[in-house]
């Protein structure tokens, strides 16, 4: 019990401080730190391959991720205005985050949850593996294709790299009248 | 050489091969047409003869062969061929007739450039009304009956490229067509109350006994048939086409004035003889009485050559058509058969005047042609005189004397003989007056000056003829009725006609005297100068040289009452019917706009304020849409929220 | 009133969410906005691990397996997300959410 | 035939040919117009194929298929033939490559092939089908073909003539198809023969209800009669006889008009037993204004087309006047079944004959308008025959054969209807043999003005006689005027039983 007291409270402090700092590299990092706590959490549930999992993806990809783009996108100068950004939308922030967390708390409370922990269910890695080719091998291949997808899209978004609309344009306007048009330059 | 009746088809089927073989000739192959339908016809009057002998086997016997031409789910309709003494006799007779008429018209076409058609059609003529002749049903007569009817067509209008001929062609097709109708209701009156049409047929025809006892309406069947009879042999009041005929080549004229198409009429009357109950008799002796004073009348006043003799024709129809009304078929019969051969003999003689002299027709112009045309005149003579019913020579003294007997013994009324009486004096008088104008005194035209005799061709034709009527009256005489008691094997020769004939001569005489008195005493000089009669009584000439204005009387009722129709009926189409339908259009249109009206103000209106409110609801939308993704989250946050609370309050689960 | 493991489980997933979404309401930089979107999924994860480990059916791996999946599709959410900032980045030279409001460049 | 869908290929075949033409892009004219002809030609083939499978001696419709189609609504896909069906495909067969040749030059253009193929296919639907969904279907989809033939290459009035045409027919049409949405209604059915069969019994009336019957008949009634047409639901045929081009007239006339009379016979006629006996006394009426006024209204006539309209017109109406003779004494106590057989047997022959005489005659105005530069008017000619004595030979074949001449065929069918319609209603015969007589005038005069006389007209000049491809129209036509006219026994023998068993079985329900 103590234990998930602590892993919730390192998680919720480290995701709290990555919400609050300015520097997004530190956010990032602490960010980082968060979902290894949440990994931590998987531990202590049992849930070993989901721990694997989330340190693999969240701890290892999405934070590497979450820094190229931070990199990628720093402007060039440090933006001149403060996280956040005015008091009003950080007073609208708590307001509404509270009320929400209110809401959950007041739910989580009064709910008739069973009270005794029942023997923690093991899950062997080949139970899952079964499981996952088993009875949800059609969930597993969509999965499987909206990753291959997102990865594509991604690179559509990210790496087309669109000829600047004014050249053409000008190379157009600038043609005398009835001359063909030129083969480069022109080809969408 | 007989011939069985199973094989009496051949008659008409060779002139009808050798119309084929005509028809799919080469232009101009005018030699193998003509030949071919000669060789045609003169074995058609070989087999005549031969079906004649077998008839005259057993006269009173009608050989019949029937088949079946169509099925149909309720019996069949049947055709069949018929050979008895009748049937015998006109085939011989056209075949005969119409060889000679053919062998002439090699002569006189000689020149036509369609002579070739013109041959095709003869045979077609002649094959059918050989058709109709041994016809055992009287559908088969029918169909060859207007058969006959379109080869007359073709015949009149042979010249079609004169806009006379063309009308009178058609004139000749629609009045006998009138009469075809009349002729095609009774039959089919006949059909539907008998179920058949055979003449004979093992007691089952509708000229057998039986079924003659059990039929009902004969009256009106027989005048309905008499009709047809009334329209092809030009009988008052369809007799108009027939002078007008006279615009085809004069062998068509004499093919269809002797031996085919007028005779058609009063052999079909002498056929259904049996079915003419006495009411109907009695129109049709006064229609044949009425039509042979009428015909002789208008002839006295005529001045072209063939109308004359078409005229005649008439009035010898009339004669023909007298006898069968006072019920003496075979009296009609014997003048019909010597009719053919001095009617076509006069014909011939005319085409061989016209020939010779240039197409020149007027009787007024010709003249002086007893010299140049020794043959033409006396074989023309021969006929005049049998036609004018000169005494005992000429076969058509006979045949009219057994007309005017059976007249005199009719015991409904006299009136039928006193008009044939009046025709005899008539006929005599105007062909008196046409044998003076033709070829006495000289020559008052180009045409008749320089007329000569014509080739072999057609001079042959001419003598044979004229040997006919002189030796066929011998076949009916008084003293030996032959024909008669050939064709009603329960003829009787009644006596006492001595004072009769007696009194024909001296009107014949009568007829023959005053012709002379009037033109041949004093014959014309010049073509100009005014008739004879025409001076004695100018009105009288006048009406009857305009035929008694019947062309007029007819154009100003039936031909105006059928423009009326026409116009009635265009105008109803073109006016009622499609203004109605203009109407209704109009009326759709019109709804049209007040509905576009309704629509424009009412539904419209309407449409237009929601879609304008939904517009408006819509940019207020659109408005809420910043795209401010903040936004978004935090009303899904408090969306949540506040449903939440409201689920709590509102007492859910 | 002391709390259960379960209660305890997502009250700490109740305040994981509630952090994400605060962050994602009041930053202005994409990037965190997308981060706090992250957090509040991981939240939902760790209610599905609090489900599976003390919920009334324990026997099946569901839980485990959805999670799983909610991994991979967080994934394919980041990178594309990701990219979709550096995208708007590249257009309008700055990352600012408030300013990036036309679906149409 | 086991196996071979004989009819399904009859119906498909010139669509499948007009579908073919459509592809054949930038094809020569020479190939467009074989393809067309080959295609129109199939029918004829096909024909003579379901004659050699045809049993006359059966009643029933032959060679049946009959599928599943729309389940929802009953649908079959049901085709058959019988008699009745046979002659008119045998007319389609004929006419079809007939009308085709006669428009050879205008037959170069790829779509005129296919539209006059697409109207070949639909008539034939029209004369097999066995399901009013289909058959409808056919018969609404002629008019589109029509339309197009008539507006693209029709004369100078041509746009108008083919709305007039279109929208009467169609509005027509959509009387008929309520009725028989309230016939469905009703029965729950839109099977011919099932219909017939409720027909005979009298249970479609009591279905319907006495006013509903009616008033369903006279639906019914109108959409047949304007198709036919019965007079006066005739106005749009001249216009539209006159504007078409020759071979979209001379298959308007032959096979178009026959649809209209097929109706009667095999929908009207079998469903309506009643209803049309009681309406008889004035359909009669009718059918005798179309006869006689017909006749009249040609005689008045100047443009040789609309002149053969109304001939067409009266044509037609002898056969609707034999099947309303029949229909009136249809429960009399003493019918002559024999007559009622004879006008029966005449209908149909009169269809085939009128078919044959009307399109030879629009066949030979097409020779006459090319050869005038377009000009068809009664007094626009003179003397033909001199200039071109074998086309007047085979026009006066024709023209002999539309008036009844014996020994051609127009002269069996109409001897048939009078012997008929005597038996069953002496007056009627006789005022209707006026129309015969009508016919006569105006087909003389026609035929001596434009004929006879001296040369004039169009005629002065250069007139040549009929050539190839006129001569191949024309002498089929003639031929088989002349076949038929000898031996009808050629087309009563198909339809001698199924006349027979009409006639035999004219009770009222």
């Amino acid at each position: 019990m103590m234990a998930l007291i602590l892993i919730a409270l390192v998680t919720l402090a480290s995701a709290a401080a990555a919400m609050l700092l300015r520097n997004l590299i530190h956010s990032a990092l602490l960010l980082t730190a968060s979902w290894a706590g949440l990994a931590a959490f998987y531990l202590w549930a049992g849930a070993e391959f989901v721990a694997f999992a989330q340190v693999l993806v969240y701890v290892g990809a999405i934070s590497m991720v979450v820094l190229f783009a931070v990199l990628l996108t720093r402007p060039p100068q440090p933006m001149p205005v403060t996280p956040p950004n005015t008091l009003g939308r950080a007073l609208v922030a708590l307001i509404t985050g509270g009320a929400v967390l209110g809401v959950f708390i007041g739910a989580i409370v009064s709910s008739p949850l069973p009270a005794t922990a029942a023997p923690a269910p093991t899950v062997s890695v080949k139970q899952l593996g079964l499981e996952l080719a088993g009875r949800h091998a059609g969930a597993l291949l969509i999965v499987g294709a909206l990753l291959t997808v997102a990865l594509l899209g991604a690179v559509v978004l990210a790496a087309t790299d669109r000829e600047p609309v004014g050249a053409s344009l000008d190379d157009v306007r600038g043609r005398p009248p009835g001359t063909p048009l030129q083969k480069s330059g022109d080809a969408p | 050489m007989s011939l069985s009746v199973q094989l009496l088809w051949l008659i008409p089927a060779l002139p009808l091969l050798a119309a084929v073989v005509g028809t799919l000739a080469p232009r101009g192959e005018f030699k193998l047409s003509a030949s071919t339908a000669i060789a045609a016809l003169t074995l058609s009057f070989l087999l005549s003869c031969g079906a004649l002998i077998t008839a005259l086997a057993d006269p009173s016997a009608h050989l019949t062969s029937n088949f079946t031409w169509f099925d149909l789910g309720h019996g069949a309709v049947r055709l069949g061929w018929l050979l008895d003494p009748l049937t015998a006799l006109m085939c011989v007779m056209v075949t005969f007739v119409g060889l000679l008429i053919f062998v002439f018209s090699t002569g006189y076409m000689r020149d036509d450039a369609n002579a070739k058609q013109f041959f095709c059609f003869l045979s077609l003529f002649a094959a059918a009304m050989l058709g109709l002749i041994i016809a055992n049903s009287l559908l088969l007569l029918f169909v060859c009956w207007e058969l006959v009817g379109l080869a007359s067509y073709l015949l009149i209008g042979f010249w079609f490229h004169k806009p006379e001929a063309a009308a009178a062609a058609k004139k000749a097709f629609i009045t006998t067509r009138i009469g075809d109708l009349g002729l095609l209701l009774g039959l089919l009156w006949l059909y539907d109350s008998t179920g058949t049409l055979l003449l004979y047929d093992e007691g089952q025809g509708v000229l057998d006994p039986v079924v003659l006892a059990g039929l009902g309406g004969s009256t009106a069947i027989g005048l309905l048939i008499f009709c047809g009879a009334v329209g092809k042999s030009g009988q008052f009041p369809l007799h108009v086409w027939l002078p007008d005929a006279m615009e085809g080549p004069t062998p068509v004229s004499a093919l269809i004035h002797a031996a085919t198409m007028v005779a058609a009429g009063v052999f079909l009357m002498a056929r259904v003889f049996p079915l003419l109950t006495p009411d109907a008799l009695i129109v049709i002796a006064f229609t044949g009485a009425i039509t042979a004073l009428l015909g002789a009348l208008i002839a006295c006043a005529q001045s072209d050559l063939k109308r004359i003799l078409a005229f005649s024709t008439v009035s010898q129809l009339g004669y023909m058509m007298l006898a069968i009304g006072v019920g003496s078929w075979v009296a009609a019969i014997f003048h019909l058969l010597t009719h053919a051969f001095f009617k076509a003999l006069l014909f011939l003689g005319a085409g061989s005047v016209i020939h010779a002299a240039h197409h020149e027709q007027d009787i007024r112009a010709l003249g002086g042609l007893r010299g140049p045309m020794k043959t033409t005149f006396v074989t023309f003579a021969i006929g005049m005189m049998a036609l004018a019913g000169v005494p005992f020579l000429f076969s058509g003294f006979w045949s009219k004397e057994a007309v005017l007997h059976a007249a005199h013994g009719w015991g409904f009324s006299q009136i039928p003989f006193y008009a044939g009486l009046v025709a005899v004096v008539l006929t005599a008088f105007y062909m008196t007056r046409l044998v003076a104008e033709v070829f006495f005194g000289h020559p008052r035209g180009n045409g008749a000056a320089h007329a000569h005799e014509n080739t072999a061709a057609m001079t042959l034709p001419l003598g044979l003829l004229a040997a006919c009527t002189i030796l066929l009256g011998a076949i009916g005489t008084p003293w030996w009725p032959w024909l008669q008691r050939t064709l009603d094997p329960e003829f009787l020769s009644e006596p006492g006609g001595a004072g009769l004939m007696a009194t024909s001569i001296v009107l014949v005489a009568l007829g023959l005297g005053a012709g002379w008195a009037l033109y041949g005493r004093k014959l014309r000089q010049k073509s100009a100068a005014a008739d004879p009669l025409a001076v004695i009584a100018p009105r009288a000439f006048a009406f009857l040289a305009a035929r008694m204005k019947f062309d007029k009387l007819y154009a100003a009722t039936f031909g105006r009452l059928s423009d009326t129709l026409a116009a009635c009926a265009d105008a109803l189409d073109r006016h009622v019917w499609d203004g109605v339908v203009r109407l209704l259009a109009r009326l759709g249109r019109f709804t049209g706009l007040v509905n576009r009206e309704a629509d424009e103000e009412g539904l419209n209106a309407g449409f237009d304020a929601t879609s304008e409110s939904i517009r408006a609801t819509a940019k207020a939308y659109s408005r809420a849409h910043t795209g401010d993704a903040h936004g978004y989250l935090l009303m899904i946050a408090f969306g949540f929220v506040v449903l939440v609370f409201a689920v709590l309050v509102g007492g859910g689960r | 009133m002391s709390l259960s493991s379960l209660q305890l489980c997502l009250l700490f997933s109740s305040a994981l969410f509630c952090l994400g979404l605060m962050a994602a309401l009041s930053r202005s930089n994409t990037i965190l906005v997308l981060l706090g979107v992250e957090l509040m999924l991981n939240a939902a994860n760790v209610n599905f691990i609090a489900f599976w480990r003390y919920g009334p059916n324990p026997e099946a791996a569901t839980g485990v397996v959805f999670v799983l999946f909610a991994i991979a599709v967080a994934a394919a959410e980041a990178a594309v997300g990701l990219a979709l900032v550096i995208a708007i980045y590249r257009h309008q030279k700055n990352i600012r959410l408030q300013e990036a409001t036309r679906l149409k460049g | 035939m086991s196996g071979l869908p004989l009819l399904s290929a009859l119906v498909i075949a010139p669509w499948a040919g007009a579908a073919l033409l459509a592809l054949l892009r930038g094809a020569s004219p020479r190939t467009c117009r074989l393809v067309a002809l080959a295609f129109s030609l199939s029918t004829l083939v096909l024909a003579a194929l379901a004659l050699a499978a045809f049993d006359p001696a059966r009643t029933t419709p032959q060679l049946v298929e009959r599928h599943v189609w729309i389940t929802a609504l009953n649908v079959h896909y049901h085709l058959g033939l019988d008699g009745l069906s046979l002659v008119l495909v045998l007319l389609t067969g004929v006419i079809g490559p007939v009308a085709l040749m006669a428009s050879w030059r205008t037959a170069r253009s790829r779509l005129f092939g296919a539209l006059l193929l697409a109207l070949q296919g639909s008539a034939l639907g029209v004369f097999l089908a066995l399901d009013f969904f289909h058959w409808f279907l056919f018969w609404e989809l002629s008019l589109v073909p029509a339309f197009f033939l008539i507006k693209l290459w029709g004369g100078t009035g041509a746009t108008r003539a083919a709305y007039q045409f279109v929208v009467y027919t169609i509005s027509g049409s959509a009387f008929m198809l309520v009725a028989f949405a309230a016939i469905f209604a009703a029965t729950g059915s839109l099977d011919f023969q099932q219909l017939a069969q409720l027909g005979a019994d009298g249970s479609l009336a009591a279905k319907l209800g006495v006013d509903g019957a009616r008033l369903v008949f006279l639906g019914v009634l109108l959409g047949l009669a304007v198709k036919a047409p019965l007079w006066p639901l005739h106005t749009w045929l001249p216009s539209t006889y006159a504007e078409a081009p020759t071979g979209v007239s001379m298959f308007l006339t032959a096979v178009m008009s026959k649809m209209g009379v097929y109706g009667f016979l095999r929908i009207l006629w079998p469903l309506f037993p009643q209803q049309l006996h009681d309406s008889a006394p004035w359909l009669l009426l009718l059918a005798l204004g179309g006869v006689v006024l017909g006749a009249w209204a040609a005689l008045r006539q100047t443009d040789l087309k609309r002149m053969l309209a109304y001939s067409s017109l009266n044509h037609v109406s002898y056969c609707l006047l034999a099947l309303f003779a029949v229909a009136h004494a249809t429960g009399r106590p003493g019918l002559s079944s024999e007559a009622a057989t004879a006008a029966l047997a005449g209908t149909i022959l009169q269809m085939f004959n009128h078919g044959l005489s009307a399109a030879a005659l629009f066949c030979c105005i097409g020779v006459l308008e090319s050869r005038a530069g377009g000009k068809r008017g009664l007094h626009d000619f003179g003397g033909v025959r001199t200039a071109a004595p074998i086309f007047a030979g085979l026009c006066g074949v024709a023209l002999f054969s539309s008036l009844g001449l014996p020994g051609l065929n127009g002269f069996v069918g109409e001897f048939l209807i009078f012997r008929g319609v005597f038996g069953l209603n002496p007056g009627v015969a006789a005022v209707a043999c006026l129309g015969l007589l009508g016919t006569a005038m105006f087909l003389l005069t026609f035929w001596q003005r434009v004929f006879h006389g001296p040369r004039g007209g169009a005629a002065t000049v250069a007139f040549g006689d009929v050539r190839g491809i006129e001569l191949a129209s024309l002498a089929p036509l003639v031929v088989l005027m002349i076949a038929l006219g000898v031996a009808p026994q050629l087309l009563l023998r198909l339809i001698n039983p199924l006349v027979t068993s009409w006639a035999g079985h004219l009770v009222l329900p």
